[in-house]
This record gives C-alpha cells, structure tokens and sequence, in this order.
C-alpha cells in the first residue's frame, strides 16, 4: 500500500489505544540525562495514570514506542514519520538536539500529531518555528540566560566576560545573558565565541584573556555544554581563575554535567535548573521510586517526560478522543501543578509551557552528603518571569 | 608581549598532543604501512583507562601513566597478531578501513560501558601549580607536558633513526620477505613496534586527561586533525611528523588568541596549511618521495 | 650524420640532493640512427634517459626535440610528441593481459581514452595491430596472460612491443635485451633492426655485441660525463673506453 | 654440502619444478642454466624457503633444512642475492650492508667492502634504492659477502652490469670460492659461467635436463647456445 | 617535483590487486538486470517507503564511491563533501528559486563536481593511502565552513523545509516519490557504467595498477584521475541532492566524516570494484540501521565497525564480489571437465 495511516474504524481512538513515542537520543551525548531512562519514565506515567484512573481510563491499550535518533536531524526526521506511520505513534516526546527537534516540528505539524519537546533549548520552537501540534515542555535558553544571569549580577557580581560556543545555541544564550546581565544593572566587559565543534578541546587564549580585561571581570559565563563545558571547566581550574578572582557561571548544566565534573571542580558555580530531584518532599519520593527503576537520580528531562506523558493522557481522557486538535484544544491554557510542573501553565499563545524555574549552586564536596545531591537552591524563580513572554514571531 | 609568550607556549602544549599523536602514527606507518585510523581511539582509551584506574581502583595520575601505555601497548600487540597482521600482503587501504571499524567498536564499547558524560580527573597535586616565568606565570602541568613530550620525541626519533633496532625495523617493514632471507626474524619485530606506536597513543591520552574532558568520542575528530598535520609533516618522515605536530599547534593557538573573530580561521588553518603543502611539496615538509603505493 | 639532430640536449645537468648524476651532457641524435649510450654502471644513462622522456626535470640545461624546446614537459607530452621508451626495471600493468596493454598504448595517442561516455568496444578495432605486435616480439601465444604472470624475458619482450604500439618517432631502449636469453637477445636484435627503418633509436646497453651489431654512433658516459663519442669500431679501441668501461680482457661478449 | 631431492613448485595451480634433484659439494661453484621461465628464480626461492607452494627436501650439510623458516635458513649460511637486487630505500648503502647479522666464520669486514666496490662507497650515504641498477647489483653480491655467507645463492648477478664489472664479478667469485665459499648461480651468460663454474645443471620446463663439467660445456659450447635458445 | 614522484625506481608489485573489471556471460548479465529492475519496481510495497528513497540515493553515492576506489584505484574517505555540499545547494535551490526538484538536484550535482575541481586537483598529487587522508581532510574543512557559514546553512539547525516541487504534482507521500526519483537514480547508475566499460575506464584501470608506464605511454595521468574524481563527485552529488529532497531537510551530518566512512563501508560490503556491489551494500545499510535504531540496541558503531572488520578479515571481496567470483569458479571447472 501507499503508506498512510490506517483508520481504526468507529472507535474513538485509532486503533483503540494510545501509543506514546519517546524520540530522543540514546547513544550520544544526551543518552544520560535523558536517553532510555525517559523511557522509563514515561512508563512510570503510564501506570500511575492507570492506577489513578483505573477502569475509567480511555484504553487499556497504551503503549510506548522508542527510537535512537542519535543526535542526527536527518534520522529523528525518519524516525518520527516511521513512529506516526508505521508504529501508530500519537505524541511524541523528548527529541533533544535544536537542529532535530525542529525537525520533528515540522513533522508533527504535517501528520497532525502532537509533540512534546522536552530536550530541546532552542526558543524557536515557540517562535518562528512554532505550530499548532507542537509544545515546549521543560526549558528554554531565555530561561537558562535570564535566570542566572540576573540573580548572578545581582549575588556574584556586575562584571562578566561571556565564552559562547560560535553557533546558534552559543549565539542566542550569548544576547539572552547579555540582556539579562544589563538589565539587572551589570555589563559584559568581553565577550568571545569558540570555535565549535572545538576539536582541540583547548580554551586556554580564552581564559589566559579572561583577567587581563579591564575592567576585570567578576564572573566568567559559559555557554559551552556538554564535553566542552568540561574541558572550559577543567581549564578555568587549570588556570586558577577562581583564585584571581573570576567567578564561574554557566549556562546550560545538567545534574549528569556536575557528576562528570565533580562537585569540587565546581563549588559555587551557579546556574539555572528546571527542576530539581531533592528540593522538596514530593520531587524526593518521585525520584525515590526512580532510582529503584533505574539504578540513578533523575534528571530534570526524566521528570518533565513523565509529566508530559501524564498530561497528554488526562488531556484525551478529557477529551474522550485522541483526535489530535481535540487533544490541543483540550491543553490550550490548562494549568497545571503537578511533579515537574509548579505553577505551571500551557499557553494557548505560542504552546509555551511555563513553571517554575531554579537558581542552583554547587556545593562544595564538603557539603556533599549523598551521592548526586550536589546543589542547593539559592532561588526559585516564579513561572511569570522565568519564561518569556509569547513572541510575535509565532503565529500558531 | 606577555600574552604573546602564553599564547605561544599553549600553542606548543596544544602542538605536543598533536606531535605525539603524529609520532605514534607515523611511526606505525613508517614499520608497517599501515596508516592506523583507530590512533584517536586509543588515545581516548589512554584517557578513559586513566580515569577508570583511579575511579575504580585508586590508581594515581604517575602510575596510569606508566600503566597505561604499558596496557594499550599490550593490546596493540595482540590486536597486531590477531588482526592486523593477516593483513600485510595486501593493499595497506586494507589497515586503513580495519582501523576504521575497531575506531568505531572501541568507541562505542567505551559508550555502552561507561555512557558517553565527561568523567572526571584532577590534575595530579604535584603539577597542580604555576610556574612563575618572570613575565607570566603558566600552569605547572603544561609545562610538565610540554617537557616530557619534547624529551620523548627526541628519544624515539634517535633510536628509529639512530640505531640498530630502528634500522632492523626499517628494513623488516619495507620488504619483509627479502630481510627473513638475510636472517632476521621479522615476526620478532612488527608485533613490539605496532605496540609501542599505540603506547605512544594511550601516553598521549593519559597526559590529557587531567586538561580534557575525557569521553569516549575525545579522539574522533581529534584523529582527523592529526591526519591533517602527518600530511603537511610528510609521513614517512619521524622528525616531519613531530614538527608539524608543534607547528600547527602555534598556529591554531595564535589564530585562536588574535583572529578570535574568525573562528573558521582557527578551525581550518590546518587544513588550509595542508592545501599549500600539497600544492607546494606533495610529499610533505620533511618527506622523502612517496615510497610507491 | 646528415641534417639537424632530432633530439638533442645541451649542457643537460641533474643533481641529487648534491649528487650529481649527469653532468652538463651535450648530446646529438642524429635522424634515423642507432645510438647507443654505453658506460659503467652509475655513469647516468637511466637518469639521462628519465631526463629525455620527462620522467625528471633536469636542474640545468636544454633539450630539443626536431628543433622544439621540450625541457620540463611532463612524460606524458614528450610521449604523444613522438618519443618512446621502454624501462630498465620493468614496468608493466600487472593485472592486464599483453594484448590489453598494447591496445592501451595504440590507444593512447588517437584521444579515444577521453571517451568515457563510449563503450570499449570501440577499442576492439586496434585488436588486430595488437596481434601483430605481439607476433613480432614473440608473444602471439600469450596475448591473453595477466603480465604479472609472464617470465622476466617476456616481460622484456612485452616492454618494447608497448614502445613500438606508440609509432614513436624516437625510441629510447633502456637495456632492451637485459635478461634475456641468447634467442631472444637474436630476436631483439632483428626486431630492433627491422623497426629503425623511419625511426631514431636511442639505447642504453651493456652487451657490446648488440651494440656492435646495431649500433651507428656510440656515447660512453662515465661519471655523467660524456667520455667519448663516435662509431662502434673507433670507441671499442679508445683507451679510456677500455680502462673506464670494458676492461682489457673483454673478449667477443 | 647441498642437496636438493625432488623439489616440485608451484604458482597456484601451476607447476614451474617438476621433482629436481641436484647436489652442490662443499667448495664449489655450480651454475644452473636454461632459458627464460625455465623456473632458475623459483628454485632458488625454494631452497631459501621463500616459496609457499613447494614441496621436497633441501640438504644443508646432511641436515633437512625444509622445515626451517627462511631466517633460520639465512643463520644457517644460506646467502641469497636475490634477482631484482632486493635494495632497501629506507636504509642506506651503508645500512643495507650491516643490516644482515653475520652467519659465518668469515664475513667481509665494511672497509674490506668498500674497498672492493668504490662505487658503493662513494654513494654509502644514500638510500638504496637511488642507486643505478648495476650499482644495487654490486650492493646485492656485496651484502651476502659481508654475512659471511658460506652458500652463496646468486640470481643473475651480472645482469645489467658493465663488462669490466662483470670480470670483477667473476674475479670476486673465484676469490671467495678460494676461500672456501660455496656458489650455486643462476645465470645466462654462459661465457661468464664457464669462467667461474666447476659444474653446471641445464634446467628445462622445471626439470634438471642434463648435467655437466665444465670441460664439457666450453666444447659443446655452440650447441648448447643453440639449445638453451630453443 | 611531482613528477620526481614517479620515477621508475624500483617498483615493488601492487600487492593485493583490487578486482580487475568482471565480465559475466550475456545471459547472465540480463537476469540480473531484469531481477533488479524489478526488485527496485518492486521496493516501496516491501518497505517503508522513506527507507527504500534512502536506499536509492545511498546506491548512487556507493557506486560514486566505487568508480574511485574500485576502477581508479583511489579511495576518498571524503566524498562526504560532494555528498553534502550537493544536498545544500540542492537545498537552497529549491527552496529559494522553486525549480522542479530534478533542476535542483542536477544543480547541486554540477555543484558538487565544481568543488571536486579544486579538491581533486589537490588530492591526486597523492596515492593510495596518502589519497584517503588527504580527502578526509578537505571533506572535514568543508564541513567546518558549512558549520560556520551559518547564514546560508542555518549551522547545525539543518536547512529546512526543502520542497518537493515537481510542477505541482504532489510528492509529499514517500511512496510516490520513490518512483519519481528512480528513473534519475537508474540513469546515474547507468551514466557510472557506462563510464566503467568505456575506452576511458579502461585507462584507468591502467592507471590504477602503475601510473608511471601509462604517462610514458603519453597519458596524462593526473588529468585522467582527476576527470574521474570530477564525475565521481558529480554522482555522489546526485545521490547528495536526491537525499535532501528525500527529507526535505539538510543537515550538517551529510558532510560529517562518519558519513564518508558509511559510504565506504557499503561499497567494501558489495564488493570493490563490482560497481552494483555497491547498490546491495547501500540497501543492507541502510536497512540494518533502519532497522537497528528501532530494535533498542544503542551499539550502533558496534554493528557497523563489527561489519567492517568481518569484511575486510574474512570477506574482502564484498557480497557481489564473492558471487561473482564463485561463480567464474564454478564455470571455470564445468569448463574444464568438458573439455
Ligand atoms: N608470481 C607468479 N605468478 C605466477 N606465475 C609465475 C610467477 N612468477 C613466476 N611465474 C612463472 O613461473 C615460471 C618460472 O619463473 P622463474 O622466475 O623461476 O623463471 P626464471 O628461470 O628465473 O626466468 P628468468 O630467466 O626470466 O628470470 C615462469 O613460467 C613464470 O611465468
Ligand atoms: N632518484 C635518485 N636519487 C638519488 N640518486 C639517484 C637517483 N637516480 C639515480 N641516482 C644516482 O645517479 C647515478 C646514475 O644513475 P643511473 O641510474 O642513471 O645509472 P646508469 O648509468 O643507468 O647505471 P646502470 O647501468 O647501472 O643502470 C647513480 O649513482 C645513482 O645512484
Ligand atoms: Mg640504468
Ligand atoms: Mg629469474
């Protein structure tokens, strides 16, 4: 046949069950922190949604779909047309990596299916690159720059000198620091993009800069993540700027990223989170029952698939169907508290999911208690100001 | 003028991983002809095997750094006579596309066991300092890299070229049959050579692991460069190999500290380097003529 | 020695890093001649021969081809301008039959080898000038052998059939009769012999009985120097011929 | 001192020595002949254990060196002037000479070498490979001399040298036969093999056809050329 | 000094010897093409569509691959670049002037072989090894400056939303679009055949086994190369650009040096030098990864580097090849028991 969808007849839900796929990277260099275990996750969702629901859920049938799309834009664009057309897929979820999460975007929108991203920072998912299907579940890089860089120039220091890694995500985590720092009454007294990919891992004519700038520079903010966060990090220690003064800050940092790193390497480091495994009762229990699943501590992407699994479910339950504008109109506007979600709200503007946010600090080893609870929360920041505002760019 | 010297001396650390991992893979080719794509992988393998010495079993930076080469050497030897070696009849692109493969298991045995995050390692306390050069002060530990990697560049470039074992293994790699016939046992030599070539490897990913994150893709794109720079050096060539290695080091880290508005210019002045050197002496700086192919 | 030299060189020079193997030659070819380029072992004849065909830019000095400056062309160009050679250590295409490898050089100068929109087919009309070149050097029986498989001698053999396939104006022949056996050396003799009608020969050979035989002027080069030049008969004679080159005892061989 | 029993090789399927047997006494000097592809390489090959497809035994003073690898062979006296000269390009003269350990009771000293062949000493510094092609003939014969070799396996080697070499050939082949060198030489020249031969074996089609003294040679030394040029 | 490279010294023999162009009987040769034309008729109803587009543009570019490696005795470990910089241009041709997406594609075909130009000319300098690293090198400078040209390339984004615009008829549906593209796919596998058994072929294969007696034999063998690489890097464009419509969607994986290597490994898995080895490896790659990515086992590189390493040690000649060569073998003693 030609490819297409087949129709499940009379029923309600195609094929009378609800099928979830988790697209996300499973290899590469997001495969930890969010990778299978968001799988997991997800499944976790599903049977809390079962045991909360019981007989009374839509379908007994709901099942979980999974691909590598190993980072590759190109793949996670086959992926997910093969989830939709071949496996039955009815929402998608995670797809880290910009370039492959905008992919699947556009997929989302052509096959009428919804799509959560959760792994993903760039901010045009809701701007010019948004669409009705699609929602931006957990963070964003106006979250990550306007949260740490305001309550670090207020806290830390005025004066920064900003590293960004030369390419979108680097660029736009850049303007969004700059205009978070300015706006809170600091200034960037320099700034430089790195190559990247940077293939010799060195950053020292950086960082050799870095005091020598006048005025000096109190803070040194790094967009770098991943592998190159931790060659900046070892080399900023390398060169002990801590000792002459320059603060670190960084950007974008996942719970796994201070793990690699140790904490040592990292005490006083401040950045922004999107959620936090040990910050109340409630995250502790859930991570808790995590751990006996997965052997490890959940990452924020972990809690926010389990959240958007759980949300996609109540809202078809809602609606009765799994008819895709069904369901989008059914989430448009809803607020939300739930695990992931505090405060949280699904702007029917730009499909913008807003919650609370987290100004983290590592703690020095000293404080380190137990193993992977390595920050403490200095501040939370209310979902009204941790997001933007909706951009006129998107036009759903 | 302070930040010019710093800058220089960055660009010869950055040019020793370079020089070493030159070293490694051209004394390989130079023994066997066999240009040894797997090189990358077992410099991030020096690394990985240093940090899990230490995670795991609380072996200091100094031991790993004896243990490790010593290791890896050790599995170059088996994987030479396992592998490599069924396969020196035939056209060394043969080496090139194993090498190529045993690059991506390596990689991905290293991914599947220990997940492709960063793993942590400090920089050994000893070295964990500055050194105070008058005008600028510079991190202790480049220094110690940039010391022993001279020292041992010199060392191996003088017994290969110097000595009765480097012309043994010379002889034994260019016509294997015809030096048996004069009574050397050949065998005896390629094994121990294609090991310390990949010692010099795993050396080389022991001395960054306490600068680099170290991951298990640490030396894929790394190893891609280090073809660039054997290239411009010439192959064949022991001292070509390890010039380049320094130079293109100094290059990138100049481009980098005074055209940081470009960043293409620092990311491809390697290759751009290479285009001249080909066009200008496609043999390569310090090459002899290509040994027909 | 009637008429303008067609090939000639003058002050022609080649160093190796500080080595100099051939040193300021002056050398006239003349049309339609043998000659023979004798000397010991060393003296510069092969390195000579690469500098006339292109295989080496020379470092100094000036070659001429029927009165056209050729120095530095590359050996493909000095090939279609006329002028073959055959190797000193052979050099064959291992895996192509003999007849493959002389429908290769019968090709080589009609451009047919651009054609790569065309079938090869095309090349079958040179199948039968093939055969007959094969036939001449005494390989008709063995058109079909990958040359990797063919004796030292025959492969010699299949060397100078290549050479003849090009039609070449000017025939350079470096030891065409090195390890062959005492029936192909006759052979080569005859053929070389029959195929200098219409053609200048340039050789390099050690066995003075070919040399006698074939040979109208002979160059003894010693050091990259030419030591003498002229007829057969009057080199054999010369004194320094004889201690730089043959040796006082040289009997008939 | 060697001694061949029914030698056969092969290059896949095909045969090039079809059962040859031959002997070579302690002291003397024998010559193979025959024409081209008549399997002189390929023998010599074998006995040096260099050739994979073979099958028969090869006598090293009393003692079947079949079995042995061709390094242990070379230790064992074995000298082997290959017929493409086997030069090194990444060693020099100098480098190629010493390379080889020694394996007999009187190798040539390097002066002794040089003195022998100035030519190679002029060019001692360069690779190999850069010599003239009668230039690596000299360094081959020289090489095998300096091991100290005590049979000598010579291919051809005064192929591509001039006629005054090729008298210092013969002259060097006389003298280490003097000193009690053994010689088992492949050659076409049969002027120049009847100057330094005892004996001499007519190999045709892979098969020893006929043996001979020397005496016998220089006067059937017309029909012989007519044969071996059948 | 190049042509001090070539000097006839001592030349030891080429010391594999990739295959020598195969002939099969008459008959033979036209079953096979009519089982594969009809398996490629056949494909899109057996396979997910979307997997059987890739598994036509991924032939194009193994037999691109092959006509190098197999025929002209070089291998590029970087035809990723024209692989890549065809599937941008492509790209932004079609999404900026709206041309039928064959225009585009051909366009960014000819792209492809402008940029073979400069960087064949440059890599034919060196051989057999050397050649490998050389062309690796510039297909990773090529992918820096596509990283970096962000304006043009969106970076690593990806370019998106390439149309498939073929004077309005709609191609959204993979189905559909596999049998538009597979009379272009069929042609340029054509166009690599024909260029195998022509006169020129044939000069390479010369080439191939000993440059220095084909210049003596007055060919200019630098040209002929390079002419080769400029077609070869024309083909991988074809299949670059084909790609990027199949997707509707560039990124900057398409020049990544993986991608250069996968190319390979699919050609060694058909076999060197078969040229339609290299269309049954494409098809088996590309299906195992499909197949792979959804089976849950997250060692990709552990299949494809175990695949390479099992080729080259006990399966050199490929699948193609080994076929072929047993079954020469086997006429070869039906031959020799009748007569
Ligand atoms: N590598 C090979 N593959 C197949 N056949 C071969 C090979 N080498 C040699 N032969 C064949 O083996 C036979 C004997 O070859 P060999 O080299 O021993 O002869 P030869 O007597 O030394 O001849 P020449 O005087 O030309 O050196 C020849 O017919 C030749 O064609
Ligand atoms: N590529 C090279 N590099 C360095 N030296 C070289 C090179 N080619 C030749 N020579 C040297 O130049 C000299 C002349 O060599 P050539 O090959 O021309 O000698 P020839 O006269 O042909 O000798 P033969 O009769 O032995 O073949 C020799 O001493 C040789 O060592
Ligand atoms: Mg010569
Ligand atoms: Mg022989």
């Amino acid at each position: 046949g030609g490819g297409g969808p087949q129709s499940g007849g009379d029923s309600k839900l195609t094929g009378d069950k609800i099928v979830l796929g988790v697209l996300n990277d499973q290899s590469g260099a997001y495969s930890e922190l969010s990778g299978r275990n968001s799988v997991k996750a997800v499944e976790m969702a599903i049977a809390d949604f079962k045991a909360k629901h019981g007989d009374d859920a839509v379908t007994k049938d709901i099942t979980v779909e999974t691909a590598d799309h190993q980072n590759k834009p190109d793949v996670a664009n086959s992926k997910a047309q093969e989830m939709v057309d071949r496996k039955g897929v009815d929402a998608i979820l995670d797809v880290p990596t910009s370039s492959a999460a905008l992919k699947v975007a556009d997929v989302a929108k052509e096959k009428k299916k919804l799509y959560f991203n959760i792994g993903a920072a760039t901010t045009d998912l809701t701007g010019k690159s948004c669409n009705k299907y699609t929602f931006h579940y957990a963070y964003d890089t106006y979250m990550l720059a306007h949260g740490t860089g305001t309550v670090t120039t207020e806290q830390v220091g005025k004066n920064w000198y900003i590293l960004y890694p030369n390419y979108a995500f680097g660029q736009d985590m850049e303007k969004s620091f700059t205009a978070a720092i300015t706006a809170a009454g600091g200034q960037v007294v320099g700034k430089d993009g790195a190559p990247f990919p940077n293939t010799s891992g060195d950053y020292s004519s950086f960082l050799l800069k870095a005091p020598t700038l006048n005025p000096k520079p109190q803070v040194l903010g790094t967009m770098q993540a991943g592998a190159e966060l931790v060659n900046v990090v070892k080399q900023y220690n390398e060169f002990k700027l801590r000792d002459k003064g320059v603060g670190l800050a960084v950007g974008l940092m996942f719970i796994t990223d201070i793990h690699s790193l140790t904490p040592a390497a990292l005490a006083g480091t401040t950045y922004t989170d999107a959620w936090y495994w040990n910050f109340d009762k409630q995250n502790r229990e859930w991570a808790d029952r995590f751990q006996k699943e997965t052997g490890t501590r959940p990452s924020f992407a972990h809690a926010a698939n389990y959240s958007a699994a759980m949300q996609y479910l109540e809202a078809v339950q809602a609606a009765g169907t799994d008819d895709a504008d069904a369901v989008v109109k059914e989430l448009e506007g809803k607020e939300v508290n739930d695990l992931f979600l505090r405060n949280g709200k699904i702007r029917a503007e730009d499909h913008r999911v807003v919650h609370d946010a987290y100004l983290a600090q590592v703690k020095p080893q000293a404080e380190v208690t137990e193993p992977w609870d390595y920050v403490k929360i200095l501040k939370t920041i209310p979902a009204a100001e941790a997001f933007r505002t909706p951009s006129p760019d998107c036009k759903l | 003028m302070s930040g010019f010297l710093q800058n220089t001396f960055n660009g010869l650390v950055g040019g020793a991983f370079y020089a070493l991992l030159a070293l490694g893979l051209a004394v390989i080719f130079g023994m066997l002809r066999v240009v040894n794509f797997a090189h990358g992988a077992f410099y991030m393998l020096g690394a990985f095997g240093a940090y899990v010495l230490l995670a795991e079993a609380g072996v200091p930076f100094w031991a790993a750094l004896v243990i490790m080469p010593l290791a890896l050497g050790l599995l170059g030897m088996v994987l030479e006579r396992a592998v490599i070696h069924r396969l020196t009849r035939l056209d060394p692109l043969y080496n090139f596309l194993l090498t190529f493969g045993l690059t991506l298991i390596l990689q991905d045995l290293v991914k599947s066991r220990y997940g492709v995050q960063s793993s942590p390692y400090a920089t050994p306390t000893e070295l964990s300092g500055t050194v105070d050069f008058g005008l600028f002060d510079f991190p202790t530990y480049r220094v110690f890299i940039l010391g022993f990697t001279v020292l041992l560049c010199v060392a191996v470039w003088w017994v290969l070229g110097r000595t009765r074992i480097g012309m043994v293994v010379r002889a034994a790699t260019e016509r294997p049959e015809l030096t048996r016939a004069f009574g050397i046992d050949v065998g005896k030599w390629v094994t121990p050579v294609f090991g310390f070539g990949i010692a010099l490897a795993g050396l080389a990913g022991v001395l960054a692991a306490p600068m680099r994150a170290v991951n298990p893709l640490m030396g894929a794109d790394l190893i891609i460069v280090v073809f660039a720079v054997v290239v411009i050096g010439g192959l064949g060539s022991i001292f070509g190999s390890v010039a380049a290695g320094f130079g293109i080091g100094l290059i990138q880290a100049w481009g980098e500290a005074y055209l940081s508005d470009y960043p293409l210019v620092s990311q491809t002045v390697v290759f751009v380097v290479m285009a001249a050197v080909l066009l200008w002496r496609p043999a390569g700086l310090f090459g002899r003529e290509e040994a027909p192919a | 020695m009637a008429g303008q030299p067609i090939l000639s060189a003058r002050g022609l020079t080649r160093d190796f890093r500080g080595f100099r193997a051939v040193d300021r030659v002056d050398l006239d070819v003349a049309p339609e001649t043998v000659h023979a380029l004798v000397g010991p072992n060393g003296a510069g004849k092969t390195t000579l021969f690469n500098l006339l065909t292109g295989f080496l830019p020379p470092s100094g000095g000036r070659i001429e081809l029927a009165g056209r400056d050729v120095t530095g062309l590359p050996p493909e160009r000095v090939a279609r301008l006329g002028v073959a050679r055959s190797f000193q250590i052979t050099s064959l295409f291992p895996q192509l039959g003999a007849r493959e490898h002389v429908e290769l050089a019968l090709q080589a100068s009609s451009g047919l080898g651009w054609r790569f929109w065309r079938s090869a087919k095309l090349m079958r009309r040179y199948r039968d000038r093939a055969d007959e070149l094969l036939a001449m050097v005494g390989l008709a029986d063995l058109a079909e052998a990958p040359a990797e498989a063919l004796a030292y001698g025959r492969k010699r053999a299949l060397e100078l059939a290549i050479a003849l396939a090009l039609d070449p104006k000017v025939l350079l022949l470096d030891e065409p009769t090195a390890g062959m056996g005492l029936e192909d050396v006759d052979r080569t003799v005859d053929l070389i012999a029959t195929v200098r009608t219409g053609r200048t020969v340039v050789m390099v050979e050690h066995n003075m009985s070919v040399v006698g035989r074939l040979a109208d002027t002979v160059t003894v080069l010693q050091a990259g120097k030419v030591l003498v030049e002229g007829p057969y008969e009057q080199v054999r004679a010369d004194e320094r011929v004889i201690t730089a080159y043959l040796g006082a005892a040289d009997a008939a061989h | 001192m060697l001694r061949i029993e029914n030698l056969s090789a092969w290059y896949g399927e095909a045969q090039v020595l079809r059962e040859v047997s031959l002997e070579v006494a302690a002291g003397e000097v024998v010559t193979l002949v025959g024409r081209n592809g008549a399997g002189k390489s390929t023998l010599l090959r074998s006995v040096m254990g260099l050739h994979p497809g073979q099958r028969g035994a090869v006598h090293l003073d009393g003692r079947d060196i079949s079995r042995l690898p061709a390094y242990r062979r070379a230790r064992a006296g074995l000298g082997w002037v290959p017929d493409d000269r086997g030069a090194y390009a990444t060693l020099t003269v100098t480098e190629n000479l010493t390379l080889p350990p020694r394996v007999g009771p009187d190798p040539w000293p390097l002066e002794r070498v040089y003195e022998a062949f100035p030519a190679l000493y002029a060019r001692r510094d360069s690779a190999a490979t850069m010599l003239s092609g009668g230039e690596q003939q000299m360094l081959a014969l020289a090489r095998v001399l300096r091991m100290g070799a005590r049979l000598l396996l010579c291919d051809e080697p005064t192929e591509g040298l001039s006629p005054l070499l090729v008298q210092q050939v013969g002259d060097l082949l006389r003298e280490a036969k003097k000193h009690g060198v053994t010689v088992l030489l492949v050659e076409q020249n049969l002027h120049f093999a009847t100057g330094v031969a005892d004996r001499h074996y007519l190999l045709a089609e892979g098969r020893i056809a006929e043996a001979m003294e020397n005496a016998e040679v220089r006067s059937r030394e017309r029909e012989l050329l007519a044969y071996l040029g059948i | 000094m190049t042509s001090a490279v070539e000097t006839p010294v001592e030349k030891p023999a080429p010391r594999s010897g990739l295959l020598t162009v195969a002939r099969a009987p008459g008959w033979v040769r036209y079953a096979l093409l009519a089982v594969g034309l009809a398996v490629a008729l056949w494909l899109p109803n057996g396979l997910y569509p979307a997997v059987a587009v890739d598994i036509l543009c991924w032939a194009l570019f193994a037999v691109s691959v092959d006509l190098l490696l197999g025929f002209t005795g070089l291998m590029s470990f970087g035809h990723a670049a024209f692989w890549g910089t065809s599937a941008y241009l492509t790209g932004l041709v079609a999404i900026h002037a709206g041309l039928p997406f064959p225009a585009a594609v051909l366009a960014g075909a000819l792209g492809a072989a402008l940029l073979a130009l400069p960087i064949g000319y440059l890599a034919v300098k060196r051989t057999g090894i050397y050649f490998a690293m050389v062309t690796l090198a510039f297909a990773q400078m090529v992918y820096y400056v596509a990283n970096e040209w962000r304006s043009v390339t969106q970076g690593e984004n990806g370019l998106q939303g390439v149309p498939r615009e073929f004077f309005g008829a709609d191609l959204t549906d993979d189905y559909y679009f596999y049998y538009a593209i597979l009379p272009i796919v069929l042609l340029g596998l054509l166009a690599a055949w024909r260029i195998v058994h022509s006169p020129f072929g044939r000069v390479l294969v010369g080439i191939r086994d000993n440059p220095a007696r084909a210049r003596a034999l007055g060919y200019p063998v630098h040209r002929y190369k390079l002419t080769a690489f400029v077609l070869s890097g024309f083909l991988a464009g074809l299949g670059g650009g084909l790609f990027a419509v199949g997707h509707r969607f560039v990124s900057l994986d398409v020049l990544h040096w993986t991608t250069s290597g996968k190319a390979v490994i699919v050609v060694v898995l058909g076999g060197i030098g078969t040229l339609w080895g290299g269309v049954l490896g494409a098809a088996l790659v590309v299906r195992l990864e499909d197949w792979l990515s959804f089976s849950g086992f997250e060692a990709i590189g552990l299949v494809t580097g175990g695949i390479f390493v099992l080729v080259v040690l006990l399966f050199r000649r490929g699948i193609w090849g080994t076929v072929a060569h047993l079954a020469r073998r086997r006429a070869a003693m039906r031959r020799d028991r009748s007569g």
